[in-house]
């Protein structure tokens, strides 16, 4: 009696092991077969947003004012969203914009481009098409040559196609 | 041992069926006539919603630049060019700065008894180079083959297209119109559901067009392939999207498409190269 | 030089009144790589490679100095202005982090 | 005679050791099933490569639903825990209801498998009681 209920024990141990086994085997499998997750996994370096404008503008103040963003409401293809920064503010010899800013808050870096304006430009204004990893908001920030600065914000969504191809 | 064979053939066959569906070609439909859709949208009513829906931003765009005009300046150096065996460019024909050939373009595609079929100009491109240049054709949706076309095309920029669908072309026109009725793929879909029943509806973010402005614009920068592309590769991307399997560049039938929709196109002025999402 | 990089075109209006203010719209062919993109074939990681410094000259002045990351857009579009008070040429460079430069002048004739 | 007894005794307890174990594993699979069910009927629907049905379907807390199709919520109002054929049908082959339907037939022509036909059906008639 006692013999049989042992040999059934070592007999389920040896079944459960066995099915632990496929198990096991079977999830390697998996992995074998799909190496590409663990790769897709690595992420590069993330930046904040907060943190980018921290350190790139310290604690001036940013008013929400004189800049006009456009962009598309919805982009299907990330890699290309036409993005335009327009100010209204003067571009005279002793008060310009002297920089413009765009940023891509939830790209991992959100500091997309820059471009230093002079007198000579005769408009604030800049133009260019540029990637985003997912919706996200866009954000461009102009510096004028007497130190202020301004913003706008504008969504994005970027999707999927509808057609499940 | 057979035994086993026949397990492992049936098993696969089980797993592989799906796939077979997929690559199960725009299975013919019967030869019923067509029933034709109710255009769900017109065009103005299509401009209205997509501003809504998209914002001008593509518009803005297209007036700021478009990149394939960039494409354009080279394709005019390669009608220029001198290539294969009897020392000829296409200006040695046409005229240095094609004005032969402007006016053209708009009546393409057009019945051709040469192939007994309908001709399309990226195929007389090629048909050119190699009957009167002996050169190489171009192999299509390459660089130059889209330079070279949009070119061409773009001389005949503004004018109206007029593509004919009398005498011979009739034939071809029905063709190319059963071929946009027909269900096809995994999904069963047929191009005239999504552009003329169900116009001006939404597939998640995409708003269906109608199909009045398929014709006047390619080859066009399309923003989702952030390239340049002929009508005939959007033919092919929606047969993927479909889940059937696509047919090659001018294939009888694309080209028989192509003449269908840019009939839909005509009295619009050509204007190439289009610029959309 | 790779293939079918550096290739620019820049457009600016046929006519332009003195003291004007005219976009100036430039395009240049470059793959703008990010380094986090892979190889379809090879399923190598492709390395970064992209523009990171634009310089527009308006005679010997430099006029805009642009810095960009992996987040512009491949061949790159840019659309910008210039007061047109001068018969000048405007040359436009782009430096990519490969140390490659590619530049083009056109000549402004206001009238 | 008594050892062969013993013998068959252990036999027995092992295949019903074994007996046991194999029905708690189908029968653990299947809670877990029966559990994730709406779930993953949601997931079909609202995966691209797989039903993609919001692609023309509205249904709650997706992000741009398409409207080709009807507003499924609304449609589920129709039907009752007695028409779980019928629902089921509109999805295997809506042409059996409208020859010229735009709805692909994802069970005729092997889009989805039963499985994930019935945790769509399951899914559908969740949204009765709120959705997910």
């Amino acid at each position: 009696m006692k013999e049989g209920s042992k040999i059934s024990r070592r007999e389920f141990m040896m079944m459960a092991g066995l099915a632990c086994t496929a198990v096991l085997s079977a999830s390697s499998l998996g992995s074998v077969l799909k190496p590409s997750i663990a790769e897709a996994a690595e992420k590069p370096d993330v930046e904040h947003i907060n943190d980018v404008l921290k350190n790139m503008f310290g604690s001036r103040k940013i008013e929400m004012a004189h800049v006009k963003l456009k962009t598309p409401i919805i982009a299907e293809n990330g890699a290309v969203v036409p993005v335009t920064v327009i100010s209204d503010l003067p571009m005279e010899k002793d008060n310009y914009v002297k920089k413009i800013y765009i940023f891509v808050d939830e790209n991992y870096h959100p500091f997309t481009a820059s471009a230093e304006l002079s007198p000579a430009n005769g408009k604030a204004t800049l133009a260019l098409r540029i990637k985003m990893r997912k919706t996200s908001n866009v954000r461009a920030v102009v510096e004028t040559s007497t130190g202020k600065l301004y913003s706008a914000i504008k969504a994005v969504k970027v999707t999927i196609g509808g057609c499940g191809g | 041992m057979y035994k086993n064979l026949f397990k492992i053939a049936v098993c696969l066959a089980v797993i592989l069926s799906p796939l077979m569906a997929v690559h199960d070609v725009w299975a013919g439909g019967d030869s019923a006539s067509i029933q034709e859709y109710e255009q769900g949208c017109t065009y103005e009513e299509y401009e209205k919603t997509y501003l809504e829906f998209y914002g001008n931003s593509t518009n803005e765009m297209a007036e700021e630049g478009n990149p394939a005009e960039l494409m354009l300046d080279d394709g005019k150096d390669l009608y220029n060019t001198v290539d294969g065996s009897k020392g000829k460019s296409c200006a040695s024909c046409h005229g240095e700065n094609g004005e032969k050939l402007v006016g053209v373009a708009v009546k393409y595609p057009k019945y051709d008894p040469a192939i007994k079929g309908i001709n399309t100009v990226a195929l007389q491109i090629n048909r050119c180079r190699e009957n009167q240049m002996g050169a190489k054709p171009l192999k299509y949706e390459s660089y130059d083959q889209l330079a070279l076309t949009l070119y061409v095309k773009s001389l005949s920029n503004g004018m109206k297209i007029n593509v004919s669908i009398d005498g011979p072309a009739r034939k071809f026109y029905e063709k190319g119109k059963k071929f946009y009725y027909t269900r096809m793929g995994q999904w069963n879909f047929n191009c005239a559901i999504c552009h003329v029943k169900y116009s001006c509806k939404r597939v998640r973010t995409n708003l269906l067009s109608p199909n009045r402005r398929h014709g006047d614009h390619w080859p066009s920068y399309r923003l989702k392939w952030g390239k340049t592309g002929s009508m005939q590769r959007r033919f092919r991307g929606c047969m993927k999207n479909m889940r059937a399997k696509p047919l090659p560049y001018q294939s009888e039938e694309y080209r028989n498409l192509e003449l269908y929709l840019t009939y839909q196109s005509n009295g619009l002025p050509l204007e190439v190269p289009g610029m959309r999402m | 030089m790779p293939k079918g990089i550096g290739k620019i075109k820049i457009r600016v209006p046929r006519k332009i009144k003195k003291g004007a203010v005219i976009p100036v719209k430039a395009l240049i062919t470059h793959p703008m790589e990010t380094g986090f993109r892979k190889d379809k074939k090879t399923k190598k990681r492709i390395p970064a490679y992209y523009i990171n410094d634009v310089n527009v000259y308006y005679g010997n002045d430099l006029i805009t100095h642009m810095e960009w990351t992996i987040a512009v857009s491949a061949n790159p579009f840019m659309t910008f202005y210039l007061k047109a008070d001068k018969a000048a040429p405007l040359k436009i460079v782009w430096k990519d982090i490969k140390g490659g430069e590619y530049e083009k002048t056109i000549q402004i004739n206001p009238q | 005679m008594q050892k062969e007894r013993r013998r068959n005794s252990s036999r027995v307890r092992t295949l019903v050791f074994a007996g046991l174990f194999l029905l708690s594993m189908v029968l653990f699979t299947g809670m877990v099933f029966a559990g994730s069910s709406v779930d993953e009927g949601r997931k079909i629907c609202t995966t691209r490569k797989l039903g993609n049905c919001v692609s023309c379907h509205y249904l709650p807390d997706v992000e741009s639903p398409g409207n080709v199709g009807p507003n499924l919520v609304e449609s589920m109002k129709n039907y009752t825990p007695e028409d779980r054929a019928i629902v089921r049908q509109w999805i295997v082959d809506a042409r059996k209801f409208n020859p010229e339907t735009i709805m692909p037939p994802f069970g005729a022509n092997k889009i989805l498998n039963q499985k994930q036909i019935d945790a769509i059906v399951d899914y559908l008639y969740s949204l009765k009681k709120g959705g997910k």
